[in-house]
């Protein structure tokens, strides 16, 4: 890849003036594109910025305002999805679009026999998603329930039902945002077995690394419309990232601090799953006041588990949570609050924001029940909604109004909201399960300026997140977790990197753990 | 034991086939609605309606087989209307099953009046007669028809294309969507065939069991559906033995008030089969069947 | 043809909606009525008349709409916080009892302001209590609720029958299945000489506001809704699910067991198996006509009020079949839903 | 209230009678009611209006409107609102009201009536038992209230006089409309060995005819329908009632009565159905049995005992 291709080849997809408004919002404005064969285009922009309702709309699932859509040199009818997958566009949604309690198998064959059959050609099927995957490495089980799957296996199931149709032009809708590293690369490398089978790719991503390494071409969308255009090979990130923003990105910078005291202490903590597994087995972690402690680890291994019981949802069966030097084992979600925890949890739509409630309403849904939010159980709305005002002021929300319904804010936006819920009240530890996941550049940055400011302000802080980069970046000292334990990467060993992460990751290290 | 031997007999068990048989139309039908995620609570009145309507054509010189054709065709009627109201309008799916119920019956008891002003008795039908065959099997032909639907649906829901339409689209509309299938019409289209099966339910009361069409009827049979499909987890082979079971417990309480009458309020013997379900009800139910897209409704390009 | 939410609603639309649906309405039922050989026009003025026309037509529609304020309060209550209570009318029923149980002589000698009062905490209970049962199988074992709700209904109305005929019968009844009347100082007392409306009308508006501003002004309205909203932040957040549920299923069963309790001590004064037209089913549908909200309850339990009121008097003015009314009823309530609708969502193409 | 009537007056011309029925005129107690209103109204002498189904919680509302609309008669059945009723008459002291009501008259212008067929019920209970050949008799019915329990006791009786060794199974299946239900009931019954089924309910019938077992009927007479099935039927008939109050509300002479009477068979108010198809099959001797106490009850000599309690199965 990487290479430029020729503007000879066949241009597969056009899309011309495609314009779309939900009510006085532009989400797409008068957007041209062009993607030729065996080309792969990078659709860059911040949240919001419309590329995903563009794709929709090639996809069919939104109709244009204006504008029109040609596949292989026919026009695409609009608003139906049949149509683009009869002409061979496949798209991997943002959102997984697969139903839990049904097979993998089941997944993929919905809707490619006629529903008039009597039968369902199933071993025929299982035949071919098996050859599928075996030749592009998307290794999944058909009759596994999706349900049990993980993140990279649902998103393995995703791409196969493109492949299964024959695809030949691919949307990929931010498919690494919520991939570990590893999954990452297998998913590039799939992509590159994809491109070199003739098809074309549009591939939608945050990460400018990403971009990079497997973009021919670099399409930047700004507020809905097209803010610019370069062959990777022109491009570098701090130029993408300024075409996506408008202005430079800034790094915030991590500034030497030397920690105070022991602000958050877990000694042995265990948690016991179904049939006596450990999910957590005897996690020993301290985190000094004004110190920054990245933990990484493959999704499954016990990070969830642990920040469970970090926010008070979970009792640990044995061992000890301290804060300072009180047992908060269980406390519960409540007494943590009160005793000073800021949590930032891991999925910000299912456990952080209430999305039909106001922002105000969703801001004070922590402390509503002490002052000055009420009194003798009566809310005083006037200083929730200065509180959100601030909050929305303070953290950069953009909002078009400071009560509009959670929910309708794009997930920067959620998630600075919860930054602030979380940072407000000067927390004394910080659990950030995530915070980043999905943001474009400049709203991550600024999640982490908020985060190190925290730091500085004196606050213990666990950062679990499965971007490396970023732990390596934020964090004073890294862990890992794996099968449920966890080891501290020791700096006197070397210095840590991705690669060394990586392998810890993958177990090494924990060999011979008790 | 008296009773023991009561549940050996095989007039009891074809008294529970009997009884059950409507029940059996009724949870299926319901089932198809709620497997592609629309709560039709519409039931209790779409039986109503097909009870009058598949009666009426008979009265008014239709054969019997018609009838029933009339029946299941109002029955999708009315499932269109609720289609309509709940699937693209996306209202809310309590709402409308009540309207409908309450429209459904309203208007079969308008009809039936304006058609029969004056008769100070209910009009009778020739009906289905059992057929001669020995043991449970001396059955009227509806009841064979509901047999033959479950193993139809359960063949349909799980063996074909459209049946694993019809499953996801109760589990996940925007991923039937992004297959490229049409979410309105597929669940439009199931809940008008749930309807009509509901219809059936009523029809065989009017058609089979009984020669006349009188008012209330129905009797509440489409709410115990309702709870069939629950206990049922939303399986078709499931439903056949919630509703035998109900039809069980229902025929036994009739011969046991024979039996030990005297001592025991009527009452308690006509609870016994609600009590009996809510307890099986709490052994088997874990809500892990339940369709996750059930009453929540989906329109296309929003979110 | 597709819909697309507004951004904003004017209210000549929010006024106009809900109007336009009561005319298409009338007009579908038009043929109908027309069938049956009355004059449409005359007979939908005969409708109003019946509904709101004299001060005897409008306590009518009032004191129809009480048990519904109730019921509609009680299914809102519950359908916020995602409680799917299907079983108001056995509460109703519940609450009768009580109210039967204490105020039919068993306490004697009590004031009025003691009477009424104790009546209405017993039926509150006891419709509380009754819905204990579907709400700890829901939380402890995860039983869905719907169900048993439903099917509990079915049982305490066999119950009541049971009772009406052993120890509650009216031992002046003459064997039929009733109980003896509630005491002259547990009956609510009527708003106006001669008419039927009671004190139950004033108690269930007042409980509506009440309601209202628990929802929208305090701790608990807003843990209540959160839970509804969304369980897994709510939890996250450190509300205590479970906890808000439990108290959630206590108002509302308890709010159905006062409708019971108006009921019986207010319009009919001593408990029957009839007590209830399927006052605890219509709640449902008041309940989301209003979109939930306390004091829509109260407009929406007016409007089905008035229109059956209304229809029923017009079947007999204009001599159309008694089943017009409920027919008219239907069609109103899903015009109206679509009403509604849109307001909130624009057409297009 | 603009149409209502000061006081009760004599009418001229037709007498406009109203009547409120609380479940559909098809249902049998009350399709007597309709049928004998409906016979005066052919006759021209009325002009008749009525409302079904109509809830007991709107009953009291429904009787207001009808007496405010200036009805000289209104007909009805108040057995779940007695209390409210009397005061609605009270407050309309110019219409007459005549009420299906287990309670006496009361005021001056609220009369009552009530089913009392156990007369023939006695009779047909006589030939019951002896068309018994099981000795087993099934009654099912909806509710034990007052107005079936009376029947169905002196239907007991009846059958006892002719049989000292029947017995009986009771049912009841908890709904006034339920005829699948039943004839469910019913099917239990012959199961456990009733061969003649006292068909209260709509129903029961039809579950005689299907397995040739034998049926009586009860308040009307359908054995038209069920000529194999149908031995005897007690009937009841309201026109003595109707136009005994009807020529009392056109004189002007209507007050506060009971008018029980007239649902005798004395009055001609109730009646044994003739044996019609089941003549020569019932014993002859029983006939002329069933015809002396037929006699005798005409005359005063024999009084069928009123029992209100609720039967019980005796197997
Ligand atoms: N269904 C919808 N209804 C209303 N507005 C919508 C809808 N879908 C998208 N929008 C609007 O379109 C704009 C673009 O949204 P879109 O999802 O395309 O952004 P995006 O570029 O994909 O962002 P991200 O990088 O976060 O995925 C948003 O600002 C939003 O206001
Ligand atoms: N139903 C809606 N109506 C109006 N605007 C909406 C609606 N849904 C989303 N939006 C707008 O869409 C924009 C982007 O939304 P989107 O959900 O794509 O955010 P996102 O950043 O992509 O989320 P995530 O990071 O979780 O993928 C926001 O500006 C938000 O205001
Ligand atoms: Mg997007
Ligand atoms: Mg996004």
């Amino acid at each position: 890849m990487n290479q430029p291709v020729g503007a000879q080849a066949e241009v597969v997809l056009r899309l011309r003036g495609i314009t779309k408004r939900f009510g006085s919002l532009t989400a797409n404005d008068a957007i041209d594109l062009d993607l030729h064969k065996g080309e792969v285009v990078a659709l860059l922009g911040e949240n919001g910025a419309g590329k995903s309702t563009l794709m929709s709309i090639l996809f069919g699932h939104y109709v244009a305002d204006e504008g029109t859509v040609e596949a292989f040199g026919q026009p695409l009818p609009p608003g139906d999805p049949a149509a683009a997958l009869a002409r061979g566009i496949g798209m991997v949604h943002q959102h997984f679009t697969l139903a839990d309690n049904l097979t993998v198998l089941d997944n993929v064959m919905l809707g490619t026999e006629s529903l008039w059959s009597w039968r369902s050609r199933r071993s025929a099927g299982r035949a071919r998603l098996d050859r599928l995957a075996g030749a592009f490495g998307l290794a999944v089980r058909g009759d596994a329930r999706v349900g049990d799957l993980s993140v990279g296996e649902r998103q393995r199931v995703e791409i196969l039902k493109a492949l299964y149709r024959d695809a030949r032009i691919l949307i990929l809708d931010e498919p690494t945002a919520v991939l570990t590293p590893q999954e990452s690369a297998s998913l590039r490398a799939t992509l590159g077995r994809l491109v070199a089978e003739g098809l074309s790719i549009i591939f939608i991503s945050h990460k400018l690394d990403e971009v990079l390494e497997i973009g021919d071409r670099v399409v930047v969308l700004r507020a809905g419309k097209v803010a610019g255009e370069v062959p990777v090979a022109d491009a570098d990130r701090p130029m993408l990232a300024g075409m996506m923003v408008g202005r430079a990105v800034e790094q915030p910078q991590r500034r030497q601090l030397s920690p105070g005291a022991v602000a958050v202490g877990l000694q042995g903590v265990t948690v016991l799953g179904e049939g006596g597994r450990r999910r957590l087995d005897a996690v020993d972690l301290d985190i000094r006041a004004g110190e920054i402690v990245g933990l990484a680890g493959v999704s499954g291994n016990g990070q969830s588990v642990l920040s469970d019981v970090l926010a008070g949802l979970i009792t640990p069966d044995g061992g000890h949570y301290r804060l300072a030097d009180e047992d908060v084992s269980r406390a519960g979600t409540r007494g943590l609050v009160a005793r000073g925890v800021g949590r930032i949890p891991e999925d910000r739509q299912a456990s952080g924001v209430i999305g039909d409630m106001t922002i105000p309403e969703t801001l004070i849904a922590e402390d509503f029940r002490a002052r000055p939010f009420s009194r003798f159980g009566v809310i005083d709305w006037r200083a929730a909604r200065d509180f959100a005002a601030r909050i929305v002021s303070d953290f950069d929300v953009r909002t078009e109004r400071p009560d509009l319904n959670a929910r309708l804010l794009s997930g920067g936006n959620m998630q600075k909201l919860l930054l602030g819920r979380a940072l407000a009240r000067r927390p004394r530890f910080v659990l950030a399960n995530q915070p980043t996941r999905g943001l474009d550049v400049g709203a991550a940055a600024y999640v982490h300026q908020r985060l190190l400011a925290a730091r500085e302000a004196g606050a213990a802080i666990l950062l679990i997140s499965e971007d490396l980069d970023e732990v390596l970046r934020l964090s004073d000292r890294v862990a890992v977790m794996f099968r449920g334990r966890l080891r501290e990467a020791d700096p006197a060993l070397g210095p840590v990197t991705v690669e060394r992460l990586g392998l810890m990751m993958a177990g090494q290290g924990f060999e011979h753990a008790a | 034991m008296a009773w023991l031997d009561m549940l050996v007999t095989a007039s009891f068990w074809v008294a529970v086939l009997r009884i059950g048989t409507p029940l059996i139309f009724g949870t299926l039908g319901e089932l198809i609605c709620e497997r592609a995620g629309v709560l039709n609570l519409g039931i209790e009145g779409i039986m109503v309606a097909g009870a009058f309507s598949g009666w009426l054509a008979v009265y008014l010189g239709a054969p019997l087989g018609a009838g029933i054709l009339v029946a299941m065709a109002v029955g999708a009627a009315l499932g269109l209307l609720h289609g309509i109201l709940t699937v693209p309008l996306g209202l809310s799916q309590h709402v409308a099953g009540i309207g409908i119920t309450l429209l459904a019956t309203s208007l079969s008891y308008y009809f039936y009046r304006m058609v029969f002003p004056t008769v100070t008795e209910p009009p009778r039908i020739q009906p289905f007669q059992p057929l001669d065959l020995p043991g449970l099997f001396a059955q009227t032909p509806m009841t064979y028809l509901a047999f033959l639907l479950v193993a139809l649906t359960a063949y349909v829901l799980y063996r074909t294309p459209l049946g694993l339409a019809v499953r996801m689209v109760g589990e996940n509309p925007a991923a039937v969507e992004a297959q490229g299938i049409d979410v309105t019409r597929l669940r439009i289209g199931a809940v008008m065939v749930g309807s009509s099966l509901m219809a059936l339910g009523g029809a065989f009361l009017t058609l089979s069991a009984f020669n006349a069409f009188y008012f209330n009827m129905i009797n509440g049979r489409g709410w115990i559906c309702i709870a069939l499909v629950v206990f049922a987890s939303w399986r078709p082979g499931k439903a056949l033995l919630g509703a035998v079971l109900f039809a069980a417990f229902d025929a036994f309480q009739l011969r046991l008030q024979q039996l030990i009458g005297g001592a025991v309020p009527y009452q308690i013997f006509l609870m016994a089969p609600y009590v009996l379900s809510i307890l099986a009800l709490i052994v088997m139910s874990r809500r892990a069947g339940v369709p996750r897209a059930l009453m929540i409704p989906y329109r296309k390009g929003e979110r | 043809m597709r819909l697309e939410p507004r951004a904003a609603v004017p209210w000549t639309l929010s006024l106009a909606a809900p109007a336009g649906a009561v005319v298409v309405s009338l007009a579908l039922c038009g043929f109908l009525v027309a069938w049956a050989g009355a004059p449409v026009l005359r007979a939908y003025a005969q409708m109003f008349q019946g509904a709101a026309g004299s001060l005897f037509a409008l306590t009518e529609t009032l004191a129809r709409a009480t048990p519904l304020i109730f019921t509609g309060l009680a299914a809102a209550i519950a359908f916020r916080a995602r409680f799917w209570n299907i079983g108001a009318e056995g509460q109703l029923y519940l609450g009768a009892v009580a109210a039967t149980v204490l105020g039919t002589g068993a306490i004697g000698g009590l004031s009025p302001w003691l009477m009424i009062p104790l009546l209405m905490i017993g039926g509150a209970l006891a419709g509380a209590l009754l819905l204990m049962g579907p709400t700890l199988l829901k939380l402890r074992l995860g039983v869905d609720e719907v169900v048993t709700t439903l099917l509990l209904n079915f049982i305490v109305i066999l119950f009541v029958g049971l009772l009406l005929e052993g120890p509650l019968k009216d031992p002046m009844g003459l064997g039929w299945p009733q109980a003896e009347p509630i005491v002259a100082e547990g009956e609510l007392p009527k708003l106006f000489g001669g008419m039927r409306l009671h004190l139950g009308f004033v108690i269930a508006v007042g409980l509506a506001v009440v309601l209202w501003f628990v929802d929208r002004r305090t701790t608990f309205g807003y843990a209540a809704r959160a839970v509804g909203l969304n369980p897994q932040a709510a939890a996250y957040a450190g509300i205590g699910v479970r906890g808000v549920m439990f108290r959630v299923a206590l108002i509302s069963g308890g709010l159905a067991g006062l409708a019971g309790v108006s009921e019986v001590a207010g319009l009919k004064g001593n408990l029957t198996l009839d007590l209830s037209p399927g006052f605890g089913y219509s709640g449902i549908v008041v309940a989301m006509l209003a979109q939930l909200h306390p004091l829509g309850v109260v407009a929406a339990a007016l409007f089905v009020a008035g229109i059956f009121v209304g229809a029923d008097a017009m079947s007999r003015s204009a001599g159309v079949p008694t089943y017009i009314a409920d027919v008219i009823v239907a069609s109103s309530l899903l015009c109206m839903l679509v009403a509604l609708l849109l307001t909130r969502y624009r057409l297009r193409r | 209230a603009p149409g209502a009537i000061a006081q009760i007056k004599p009418v001229e011309g037709k007498i406009k009678v109203a009547a409120i029925y609380t479940v559909p005129v098809e249902q049998q107690w009350v399709s007597r009611i309709h049928k004998a209103l409906n016979a005066a109204k052919d006759r021209g002498e009325v002009e008749y209006v009525y409302s079904e189904n109509v809830t007991n919680t709107d009953y009291e509302r429904v009787m207001r409107e009808y007496a405010q609309k200036g009805n000289n008669l209104i007909v009805g059945e108040v057995f779940g609102v007695e209390r409210a009723a009397r005061k609605v008459a009270g407050d309309f002291p110019g219409t007459a009201f005549l009420m299906g009501s287990s309670f006496g008259p009361a005021g001056k212008n609220f009369s009552v009536f009530d089913n009392w067929i156990q007369e023939p019920s006695f009779l047909t209970g006589m030939i019951a038992g002896t068309m018994t050949k099981s000795n087993v008799i099934g009654m099912v019915g909806g509710y034990p209230i007052p107005e079936v329990n009376r029947l169905m006791q002196a239907f007991m009786d009846g059958a006892r006089e002719t049989n000292p060794n029947v017995k009986f199974l009771v049912s009841f299946i908890g709904s006034w409309f339920d005829p699948p239900k039943a004839k469910e009931a019913a099917f239990a019954q012959i199961d456990r060995g009733a061969d003649v089924l006292y068909a209260e309910r709509f129903g029961v019938t039809d579950a005689a005819k299907e397995k040739g077992k034998l049926a009586i009927g009860n308040v009307i007479d359908t054995q038209a329908q069920y000529p194999d099935t149908i031995v005897a039927s007690a009937l009841w008939h309201m026109e003595p009632t109707i136009n005994a109050a009807l020529a009392k509300v056109k004189n002007g002479s209507f007050t506060a009565e009971d008018y029980a009477q007239y649902s005798t068979m004395k009055f001609d108010g109730a009646s044994l159905a003739p044996l019609g198809t089941f003549e020569g099959k019932v014993p002859a001797e029983i006939v002329g049995k069933v015809k002396a106490r037929e006699a005798e009850i005409r005359d005063g000599l024999f009084r069928v005992n009123v029992n209100d309690a609720e039967p019980k199965p005796t197997l």
